[in-house]
């Protein structure tokens, strides 16, 4: 019996070829219907792997406890297109004073004596062949729009993710193309490819 | 492109089909080339080596004719039948001349080459596959392609310091070619952003212009009614877009390379002048 | 602002210069890292307000890729210098650059750079410190009589010349040899002589027409190629448009954009003049009285028609072009390195520069440059009479310790000079040199040079331009390699050795400049009261203009002996050219492979040495374009591929110079043969120069072949417009020019 | 008899001695079979190093240059893919205007067509710069949001050629499955197993067979514009250009005219092979050898009135560019390659219209590859001298392959021929039901109807293994 309607399938094969073809063109133009609607900002997080940093530099303390500024220390980023890691000066500035009995601080001062500033590692890397430039998405999301610029760690979470919750940087978002140009077409970015790659 | 996108602006890519590359521009870079004072010393091309990376290939494969030379001076004798070239010799700074209707662009596979908001002729590199078809497509031949991995080769330590961060640096198996500066064009317009002004003639220059002795390159927005190149278009009775050029001087001086193609050109030479002794 | 960069902070930078210099383009997955913890980035010690990563700041300062002193513009973005362009402020340049300074670049960073100090023990070369290399030197100076101590340097200006000759005063020593290949040294006399300035100033934008008798001012003439290019472009621009009429045995840069070339065996140009001469006396009536009796007489004997017989230029093409000098007055006729590299060479120049005052050009297109407020500065021109003349010393054993800076003379000077011999007379020879190049290769003691865009230093242009001025030059960024020195400082340590309570104050050429600079009268400084902003305002701007007195020319007309024509060798029938290419010049940029790779602007050949033979001469020897040939004088002989070129006197083969290197680094040696070797020791009778264009040469075909590596397939348009001629008067008609 | 009225076939062939025939074709290769393709293997060896030193050093190598960005590959390129055309032009076209004499020679040639399609196809991907990216040209839906460019032939290309590449095979397929039957009835052990699965249970009932009909010829319709519209396509990747010698109306047709031909110049080739090798004289016959050059000859005539159609428009035209180029190719340094095309593709056909030639296996075996030779210089002239001599004289060049472009091209000739080894003993390489048929309907002409009645219903009779040998499901 089964054997017989297995036959039975097996003789028709045009009804094969077409449900082959029609798998194929709907396979391709389905989802790309569902994806050419889609100018949703970009959802979807990535989950980083722990950077291991010279020293274990506590963002939550400054940011959420001490409420310190991204902008303060990231002094570049709205006047160049890198953020910029702060100097060494700028931590001493405190720290010559502050908790200078905790141990990172400690191995912090050690650096500054040696006249070293610590390697860090890049958490949020993009290929050489990506130009982003943090002026000028300072300049829409907080400067254009009057977005109070003590709240400006709500706009930076927006790529970097929450970092008052974090101790060391940590990728969260991913930081694709597919990532970029979503947000780009739902705030009416440039759709330029060469606004980004030179 | 999404294809949403596509089919939102179809009506847009048919017209640019019509009219040959789209016009509604933001900005319209242009070039002017004075011939008559061109004096073919190579400042330019060297101006552009240093600034947009470009590698240095060595002797045996420039004789393969696998240079990377963006901007070359082409020579001509003009009395090919005479003993001596008594009028001196002809130089022809040739680059990408940006054209608005680029037989380069509609040929990509993958859309690597396309025409940018600000009238450009753009060539993304992460993008090319290297199918060379957009070089074939070029009547010019300014397309120039990454034959073999040259970053050891043409930069050992530490030449590498040299190489200008603003723009990528190739590898193999991809096409380049004179972005007129992409890299400061769009520093100085996002500067000017910053500022909140409209960006002009003394922000920013290509690497050859600003380095040509006898200032015979001018650049510039030829949709900005003030600027030097925009006269100078204007002065010459050149007009970018229409396929037929209609001067009240037929004598003047101004015509773009290969006009007939209709590729329209962003580049407007000036014809060599030579006194009769 | 100002240019320093202090050593800690640089060094931090390097982190994020590595954005720049990573592989881009390419994305296979395994050159591109996105995973997190791949890359540094290394923040700031104590970082300089002015210093933002990601942006690059343009910095003054000047170009020393040859003698012009140009200002420039560096622009550094963290912390490395990335792009050299003109410093508008500068009145050499205003703004432009030619290949040789956009090439800069590749010399600061070139991978063959010496690094450490050298001292040469029992034949091979060791590293040592600086102490022990300076120590070693200051005791062979105490130790030698200071009149046995030479100096050998390239042209020089600016304090470093100052310092340069206080250190030779303090050695009770004369001895310092300024050599340069590119000269214009007997134009120099002959200006001196009948115009009482060596170096006057010749307005382009004047002049309606410009005779050149081999006056590569596009190319290598007084070697300011920019400063010329640019009065050229007014020169044309001027209405009526200026007409450019060039004789020369091959066609330069100059002759290239030439309305009319005549090709013109060297040595034939006075003759030439001369006719002219008489044309503007005879057909023109010039007023002859302001020459002297035997110049009129010898004006005389040179009729267009006698002379047309003598160098093939026909007669009536003489007499066009003195009418033509007649109708387009003022005007400008100038001599050239063919012309004064002749045994006769002083005489035909004078020939030729007498046909301005016949024109009353002087005064007109030939002006007085002025006196320069700080003669002390200014330049001290390079020959090659300096080079035969130090040559004759060290044969003669009269110097135990020579030091050289700036020029190559191992290199240039010709094998009959018998150089190499020569220096072994030399006891100790000291190189002060970035590069491994021939001269050094050879010194005792090497000491390496900090790159012009490390160092501190002035500069003074040797021909002044509308605004004479002292050029600043300062570094762009930290040094490469610690353990390299500035010329000045150099000079510095060795002058403490001397006169330790005079230069002892100075910790370093910096310190000393800034003493030099606060010296200065109150008028050159922005803000008087405050020394540091004036020094800023002077770095900012990178020139100090300096103001002149005016002065006017004296013209004054001597004799003329006869310039005899050279006689043709039946043996060495041909003339050899070594010319001159705006690129690699002297040889000095063969090591940077941007020239090499920059075609000649006219042969448009790359990477190689050629001999440029006329079309007819060639096929009289049955050379074809690519064949192998043996170009050989009396005194030695190359071979070299042969390149087959129209811009060129049938009589005549030419062979750029800049290539032949035996050492000077990868990128240049064993690349090409080098002209100069073969020249014959002739001298030019008057000023001792080397007659570079008097060497006669024979060539011989080996019967070998080999493909000539240039860009271009075809040398016409075919007659496809792609460079449009229009005759002047349309232009006339439709732009009035 | 005399020659003349020689017959297609013999229509008293036993169909069981068919069976056997084509069934021995298929077993125990020979030693020049084994030799054969340790040949194909050595070549493909070639190939995998000269692509291997290219990936990794840099296309630089294959002596491209400005301007030769494109070269031999591409050229070969378009020579495999027209070497693909006759295949379908036997099976498809021939079929629906019923020229039964197609039926012992087309199983081949639809191989054939899939082969060097399988072949053409590497050729694009090689010659990319960045082949890792090659997907890109696909319209794949990409997190980026991004497209192919639609408006570049070179994706048509992609689209075309995959779509044909399946379409044949399937074709290829369908066609062959009642003999695939044969094959199952007949194999044991794993070909058993391989030909049950791939015969798809044909037992050959009535039902089958009407849809088997149904299918072949919806297919044969599918594939007839196809075929030509994958060689118009592969034209317009030049004719869409704007270089001189490329910039050509005619190009498609030309194209079409100049696939039909390489492609029967080959069937030709095989023909005399596999007729030789497998003596399959009683199938492939004189009489049909005849046909099949008769039908190259009309098609030869065709691609050259098109190449004169071409030279004249461009004589006459007002473009200078092209007539230079066309003046440049006859008389520059590419004009012994122009010459040769011209006598290979032009004259030498010529011998085609002898009948005692036509006839004469050796000499057609010999005629066919240089005509092949010819429709190769052909692709050769139609992508290198327009890139040595463009618009801009500056630029001119001439270029001739390097060793390692030699390589590949070499190496696709042994991966072809390599394919096509394994088909012929894999699979049937002469359609034996068809070929039945044929005979069926031949011996109705000339033997009485009852006794064709007879071996008809047998025919159609679903049950095996009766008095008659050798009807196992036919």
């Amino acid at each position: 019996m089964a054997v017989k309607s297995f036959k039975k399938m097996k003789l028709n094969m045009t009804a094969y070829i077409n449900i082959a073809l029609v798998l194929l063109i709907g396979g391709l133009l389905v989802p790309a219907w569902l994806l050419a609607g889609d100018v949703k900002p970009p959802s979807g997080d990535h989950n980083g792997k722990e950077v291991p940093q010279p020293i274990e530099f506590p963002h939550n303390i400054h940011v959420k406890d001490n409420g310190i500024n991204c902008m303060y220390c990231h002094t570049y980023a709205r006047r160049s297109k890198v953020a910029g890691i702060p100097p060494t000066s700028k931590c001493m500035g405190c720290h010559k004073t502050i908790a200078t009995d905790k141990p990172r601080i400690q191995k912090l001062t050690e650096y500054w004596e040696k006249k070293e500033s610590p390697q860090w590692k890049k958490v949020h890397d993009v290929p050489d062949f990506v130009h982003f430039t943090h002026e000028k998405h300072l300049k829409k999301f907080v400067f254009d729009r009057d977005f109070p610029v003590e709240n400006v760690k709500e706009v930076c979470a927006f790529c970097h993710g929450e970092l008052e919750n974090m101790t060391v940087a940590k990728k969260v978002k991913p930081l694709t193309m597919g990532w970029c140009r979503r947000c780009h077409e739902a705030n009416g970015g440039p759709g330029d490819c060469w606004k980004c790659h030179k | 492109m999404s294809l949403e996108n596509v089919l939102n602006n179809w009506s847009k890519y048919r017209r640019g089909a019509e009219e040959g590359g789209h016009h509604d521009y933001e900005h319209k870079w242009a070039m002017m080339i004075n011939l008559d004072l061109c004096i073919g010393c190579n400042a330019c091309s060297t101006a552009c080596y240093a600034e947009n990376n470009l590698a240095v290939v060595g002797k045996d494969r420039f004789e393969k004719g696998q240079a990377m030379h963006w901007l070359r001076i082409e020579r001509y004798w003009d009395q090919a039948e005479q003993e001596f070239p008594e009028q001196g010799a002809s130089f022809l700074p040739m680059m990408c001349q940006q054209c608005n209707s680029a037989t380069c662009e509609p040929v990509c596979p993958v859309a690597a080459t396309y025409h940018t908001p600000d009238g450009l002729n753009a060539q993304v590199y992460n993008r090319c596959i290297g199918s060379r078809y957009c070089s074939n497509n070029c009547p010019f031949r300014v397309r120039y392609f990454n034959f073999y991995s040259y970053y050891e080769s043409s930069w050992p330590e530490p030449l590498n310091m040299q190489l200008n961060p603003d723009l990528t640096v190739r590898d193999k198996g991809v096409m380049e070619k004179c972005t007129f500066c992409v890299q400061r064009i769009r520093v100085a317009k996002d500067k000017a952003k910053m500022e909140n002004r409209k960006v002009g003639d003394e922000d920013f220059k290509p690497a050859c212009v600003q380095s040509c002795p006898t200032s015979a390159m001018v650049f510039g927005d030829y949709l900005d009614e003030g600027s030097q190149v925009r006269k100078l278009w204007d002065k010459y009775q050149v007009k970018m877009g229409p396929a037929k050029q209609d001067k009240q001087e037929p004598d003047m001086r101004g015509y773009r390379v290969f006009e007939g193609l209709n590729t329209d050109p962003s580049v407007l030479y000036l014809e060599r002048v030579r006194e009769k002794v | 602002m100002t240019g320093t960069i202090n050593r800690r902070s640089f060094i931090k930078m390097m982190g994020w210069g590595g954005v720049g210099t990573a592989l881009g383009g390419c994305d296979v997955p395994t050159t591109v890292t996105l995973e997190e913890g791949k890359e540094d980035v290394v923040s700031y010690l104590m970082p300089e307000e002015y210093v933002i990563p990601g942006v690059g700041v343009w910095y003054a300062s000047t170009c020393t890729q040859c003698a012009a002193a140009c200002g420039t513009q560096g622009r550094v973005r963290e912390g490395r210098v990335l792009k050299m362009e003109g410093n508008p402020n500068s009145s050499v340049n205003s703004g432009k650059l030619c290949v040789m300074g956009q090439a800069g670049l590749q010399g600061h960073y070139n991978p063959d750079r010496i690094k450490e100090p050298m001292i040469r023990k029992n034949g091979s070369l060791s590293l040592v410190g600086w102490d022990q290399a300076l120590a070693t030197i200051n005791d062979k100076l105490n130790a030698a009589d200071g009149a046995r101590v030479a100096w050998f340097t390239g042209t020089i200006s600016g304090h470093q010349k100052v310092l340069l000759n206080a250190l030779l005063e303090s050695n009770g020593s004369s001895k310092h040899y300024v050599h340069e290949v590119v000269g214009n040294k007997v134009l120099q006399a002959v200006s001196r002589d009948m115009l009482g300035d060596a170096m006057p100033k010749y307005r382009f934008d004047k002049a309606k027409m410009i005779l050149s008798f081999g006056a590569d001012f596009l190319g290598s003439w007084m070697s300011s190629p920019v400063h010329f290019a640019g009065e050229y472009a007014k020169f044309r621009t001027n209405k009526p448009r200026g007409l450019l009429v060039a004789i020369e045995p091959k066609m330069t840069l100059t002759g290239g954009n030439a309305d009319l070339w005549i090709p013109a065996r060297p040595g034939t140009e006075a003759a030439i003049a001369l006719a002219i001469a008489n044309e503007l006396i005879n057909a023109h009536n010039k007023d002859a009285a302001i020459l002297p009796e035997s110049v009129r007489n010898l004006i005389g004997q040179h009729s267009a028609e006698s002379v047309a017989k003598q160098t093939a230029v026909a007669a009536d093409r003489i007499k066009r072009l003195a009418q033509l000098l007649n109708e387009r007055s003022p005007s400008l006729v100038l001599a050239g390195a063919p012309v004064e590299g002749q045994t006769n060479g002083y005489a035909a120049t004078a020939a030729i520069m007498l046909l301005n005052h016949l024109l009353g050009n002087i005064g007109q297109t030939i002006e007085s440059p002025g006196a320069f407020a700080f003669a002390q500065l200014e330049a001290t021109t390079g020959g090659t009479a300096d080079l035969i003349a130090f040559t004759q010393n060290a044969k003669d054993k009269n110097l135990d310790v020579a030091f050289f800076y700036g020029t190559n003379p191992v290199y240039s000077a010709p094998d009959a000079l018998k150089f190499g011999d020569a220096l072994k007379n030399i006891g100790m020879k000291v190189a002060i040199s970035q590069f491994m190049d021939e001269t050094t290769a050879q010194a005792d003691v090497i000491l390496p040079a900090a790159s012009y865009l490390e160092d501190w230093g002035t500069h003074v242009a040797a021909y002044h331009s509308e605004q004479p001025a002292i050029s600043m030059q300062q570094p762009l960024m930290e040094k490469l390699y610690e353990t390299t020195r500035g010329f000045g400082d150099v000079l510095l340590a060795l002058l403490q050795n001397k006169n330790k309570d005079k230069y002892g104050q100075y910790a370093d050429y910096y310190a000393y400049l800034r003493h030099a600079f606060s010296a200065m009268p109150a008028s050159y400084k922005e803000n008087p009261a405050s020394e540091e902003h004036s020094w800023n305002a002077v770095l900012q701007k990178g020139v100090i203009k300096v103001q002149t007195t005016d002065e006017s020319l004296s013209t004054s007309i001597a004799e003329i002996d006869t310039p005899t024509i050279p006689a043709s060798d039946s043996a060495y029938p041909l003339t050899l050219v070594p010319s001159v290419r705006l690129g690699l010049w002297d040889g000095r940029h063969a090591n940077l492979p941007w020239l090499q790779e920059a075609p000649d602007q006219i042969a448009k050949v790359v990477w190689d040495s050629w001999a440029e033979i006329h079309p007819s001469t060639a096929k009289k020897l049955g050379i074809e374009q690519g064949s192998i040939i043996k170009v050989s004088s009396k005194h030695g002989e190359v071979t070299l591929k042969a390149v087959l070129l129209k811009g060129l006197h049938p009589d005549v083969v030419a062979i750029p110079m800049g290539q032949g290197h035996t050492e000077y680094g990868r990128f240049a040696k064993g690349l090409g043969v080098n002209p100069l070797k073969i020249l014959a020791p002739e001298q030019e009778q008057k000023t001792g120069e080397l007659a570079m264009y008097a060497t006669n040469v024979k060539i011989t075909d080996t019967g070998k072949k080999d493909t000539v590596v240039k860009i271009g397939s075809t040398d016409t348009q075919m007659g496809r417009k792609l460079v449009g001629t229009v005759p002047v008067e349309q232009v006339r008609r439709t732009e009035g020019a | 008899m005399s020659i003349v009225n020689e017959k297609d076939i013999n229509e008293q062939i036993a169909w069981a001695k068919i069976n056997a025939d084509v069934l021995r074709s298929m077993a125990n290769p020979r030693r020049a079979y084994w030799i054969s393709v340790a040949m194909c293997l050595a070549m493909i060896a070639c190939a995998v190093t000269a692509e291997v030193y290219q990936y990794t050093e840099g296309m630089g190598y294959a002596n491209l240059n400005n301007p030769h960005m494109w070269d031999m590959y591409i050229a070969t390129f378009v020579f495999w893919i027209g070497m693909s055309h006759s295949g379908t032009l036997l099976s498809a076209i021939l079929h629906i205007i019923h020229a039964d004499w197609r039926k012992p020679i087309y199983r081949f040639a639809e191989a054939m067509t899939t082969f060097s399609l399988m072949t053409a196809g590497f050729f694009p991907i090689i010659h990319l710069g960045r082949m890792w990216n090659m997907y890109w040209v696909l319209p794949y839906v990409s997190d980026r949001g991004h497209w192919p460019n639609f408006r570049s032939p070179l994706v048509w290309d992609a689209f075309a050629i995959s779509t044909y590449l399946s379409a044949s095979m399937l074709f290829l397929f369908v066609g062959m499955i009642p003999d695939l039957a044969i094959c199952r009835d007949n194999a044991k052990g794993w070909q058993k197993k391989l030909y049950s699965v791939l015969s798809l249970g044909w037992t050959g009932t009535d039902r089958q067979w009407r849809n088997f009909r149904k299918t072949y010829m919806l297919m044969a319709c599918f594939l007839i514009p196809l075929a030509v519209s994958v060689h118009s396509i592969v034209s317009s990747d030049f004719a869409m250009s704007i270089m001189p010698g490329w910039h050509v109306t005619t190009f498609p047709p030309y194209f079409v005219a100049g696939a039909l031909y390489s492609g029967c110049a080959a069937i030709i080739t095989l023909f005399v092979l596999l007729r030789y090798y497998f003596r399959f004289e009683e199938y492939m016959t004189k009489a049909i050898m005849e046909k099949t050059c008769k039908l190259t000859f009309a098609i030869a005539m065709v691609w050259t009135y098109l190449n004169l159609v071409e030279f004249a428009s461009v004589w006459y035209g007002h473009d200078i560019y092209s007539k230079e180029l066309l003046i440049a190719k006859a008389v520059g340094p590419y004009a012994w390659v122009f010459w040769s095309m011209i006598f290979c593709g032009s004259v030498l056909p010529f011998t085609l219209a002898f009948q005692s030639l036509r006839r004469n296996m050796p000499v057609m075996f010999v005629v066919s590859l240089f005509l092949n030779v010819g429709m190769f210089f052909e692709r050769w002239m139609i992508v290198a001298p327009t890139l040595s001599m463009s618009h801009n004289p500056h630029q001119w060049d001439i270029m001739w392959g390097s060793i390692i472009e030699w390589a590949i091209v070499f190496g696709s000739f042994g991966w072809f021929g390599l394919l096509f080894l394994v088909f012929v003993k894999v699979f049937p390489s002469v359609s034996m039901y068809e070929v039945k048929e044929m005979v069926y309907h031949r011996r109705r002409h000339v033997v009485n109807d009852e006794a064709a009645e007879k071996f008809h219903r047998r025919a159609s009779d679903s049950k095996t293994g009766t008095d008659e040998p050798g009807l196992e499901g036919a």
